[in-house]
């Protein structure tokens, strides 16, 4: 790890930051990306200088969520590249470089941009930073979980569907053996059933967000 | 571009952190891809180095062509950043794998394919003082 | 490519079989399991030899909507691996070696359990397969799309929804990049507001499933 | 354990395929954490090769240690499937990634590992005839 320069400068960065959440959840669709756009939007309301961090290269929908087209995010070099400014919140998403053009890239070549976008973006002053992430559990969560481990702290995110428990409790154990042990989870699209999961694997209850029709 | 400070920071960490003081010869690739302003970058890296206290007696930035390879059909070939858009230079000179956004593979117009050489910045040797 | 004894292995499988079908999308939690789960059970129903195979290593989640656990399932070794039987539906997933063990794959070992399980699976008979796969544009999705190019057919899922469009749009403009024609479309959670985004994509619309409340 | 057979079948597709008729030589590799029978996976080549009407003057089998390398520590070890649980075996005789399922690095308890060497069956060389 070390002999990658980059990761020192991801380092250096992250720990600047007082909190970091980095959204997890190796099923797809559970709603990672509502759940982080949601908490780093509404803590920036809050006047806490807030960032969010889009890892999602594949699928960003951040962006969307947000309302803003690729080419209206724009950034600053100053030591590094600032982020985007919405309100109080300061925003990353490599959708500004690549465009609505389709990105494939192979595990490494995931790990090089992670690698890449943490040590040269400068979220300046930014108290809270929530990260959105892919779903899965190959290169991305590996990084984030084995390298970035003690920077962040993991959201997982789950629905009270089965295939949804099933798949948070793989995470857990993951996490569990690389020694985190502070674990948040969010129930989304549910109505509180995932408390006492919650309590039996001993994760962070955080609370539910029902299942809003549009 | 002078997101090459951030670039040359990651350097000098890596120098710090690994216990180097004393540097007598660091050689530093840049991979042609990322358009990397050399004179800034030195720059910012001569003004880091100062302030840590650290010292590299002999200084080497040298450039590195890319070269991309195919996965599907074996094919290689390299680019020039010259030969591109302003627009997609930018993207590819804060994050090299934006060109995956962009390029195919000209033989056989697949998409896996990887960057083999000239990615971006990279340390080719350091030895210590 | 070539040069991997079991690419070769692979392909002479699958030109054995008359139609493979690859279900893919970008997005997770579109209900590609569900979609292929439930398409090779109801053409297994029908009386046409059928197989499921399950490449979502990660998250298998079939065998879950089949109703089975992982010990229950089994092969038989005869010149190769003969598929588990669910009455006339053949069925393939590493479930039953992995267990309920998290696994975390990179994307080079994704591609080597691809190409082992397709190289030493025996469909013997099977006149359709359906491959179920995970979320992303992976290592995975690239393996698919370019080296069994010409040997499967992809149906791609998506909701309504516009996260959904805009990740199967981008995939789809990789499989046209690398040559596809012939591209199937499943509205999943809808109810026929994707027919007109199929025609204007030229892709092959096969129709919509519902959201089914349970 | 007769999916050998389909193991030994990979190998003769490739030789095929590629136009090897006459080989002089042919040496295969195999990884031990497979647990191959190689008494069945040599006779079922050689089987596949005379129904081809492929032949191979001298086949070599040698058995290749199996290796791991854990990418957050560096740590490297070797593991021999005897000392796995039976079921663990199976599993990983039919895909040698299962590892993943059942170990961690000894030294950290990190699962971001790769198996390096030894991992299933492979051509280490052929020389056509
Ligand atoms: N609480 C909710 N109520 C209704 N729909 C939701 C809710 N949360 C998420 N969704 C929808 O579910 C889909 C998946 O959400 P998303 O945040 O994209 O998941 P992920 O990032 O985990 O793939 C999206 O279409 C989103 O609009
Ligand atoms: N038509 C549907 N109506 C209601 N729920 C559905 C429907 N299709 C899928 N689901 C649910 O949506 C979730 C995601 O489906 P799944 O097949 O696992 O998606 P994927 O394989 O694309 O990740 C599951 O909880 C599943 O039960
Ligand atoms: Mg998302
Ligand atoms: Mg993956
Ligand atoms: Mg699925
Ligand atoms: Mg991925
Ligand atoms: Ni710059
Ligand atoms: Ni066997
Ligand atoms: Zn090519
Ligand atoms: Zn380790």
């Amino acid at each position: 790890m070390s002999s990658d320069p980059r990761f020192h400068g991801a380092v250096k960065r992250l720990k600047q930051i007082p909190k970091v959440y980095m959204v997890l959840s190796s099923k797809g669709g559970v709603g990672k990306s509502i759940v982080s756009t949601l908490l780093s939007y509404y803590s920036s309301l809050k006047n806490t200088p807030t960032g969010l961090l889009d890892l999602d290269f594949t699928n960003p929908s951040t962006h969307i969520i947000l309302g803003f087209r690729p080419e209206e995010l724009s950034y600053r070099e100053e030591k590094g590249l600032e982020p985007f400014k919405i309100g109080k919140l300061s925003y990353f998403s490599i959708i500004s470089f690549t465009k609505d053009n389709p990105l494939v890239l192979k595990g490494e070549e995931v790990r090089n941009v992670m690698r890449e976008v943490l040590s040269i973006v400068n979220w300046v002053g930014v108290q809270k930073l929530f990260i959105d992430t892919p779903p899965g559990l190959s290169d991305e969560q590996l990084e984030a979980i084995y390298n970035l481990k003690g920077l962040v702290k993991p959201i997982v995110v789950s629905t009270p569907h089965k295939l949804s428990i099933q798949s948070v409790s793989r995470l857990v154990r993951i996490l569990r053996d690389a020694g985190v042990d502070e674990i948040i989870l969010v129930e989304n699209m549910g109505s509180g059933e995932l408390k006492t999961f919650a309590d039996s694997e001993g994760l962070k209850y955080a609370g539910y967000i029902p299942f809003v029709e549009n | 571009m002078v997101h090459e400070w951030a670039l040359a920071e990651s350097i000098v960490l890596f120098l710090e952190n690994n216990g180097f003081r004393k540097v007598k010869s660091l050689k530093i690739g840049l991979g042609i891809l990322q358009s990397i302003d050399k004179e800034i970058f030195s720059f910012s890296l001569q003004e880091l180095l100062r302030e840590k206290g650290l010292s590299v007696e002999k200084l080497e930035i040298v450039d590195e062509g890319a070269e991309l390879a195919c996965h599907t059909c074996g094919f290689r070939w390299s680019l020039s950043p010259e030969s591109m858009d302003e627009a997609i230079r930018e993207s590819i000179h804060f994050v090299p794998e934006s060109i995956h956004a962009f390029t195919k593979c000209p033989r056989c117009g697949s998409r896996d394919f990887s960057i083999t050489q000239g990615r971006g910045v990279r340390i080719v040797e350091v030895l210590p003082g």
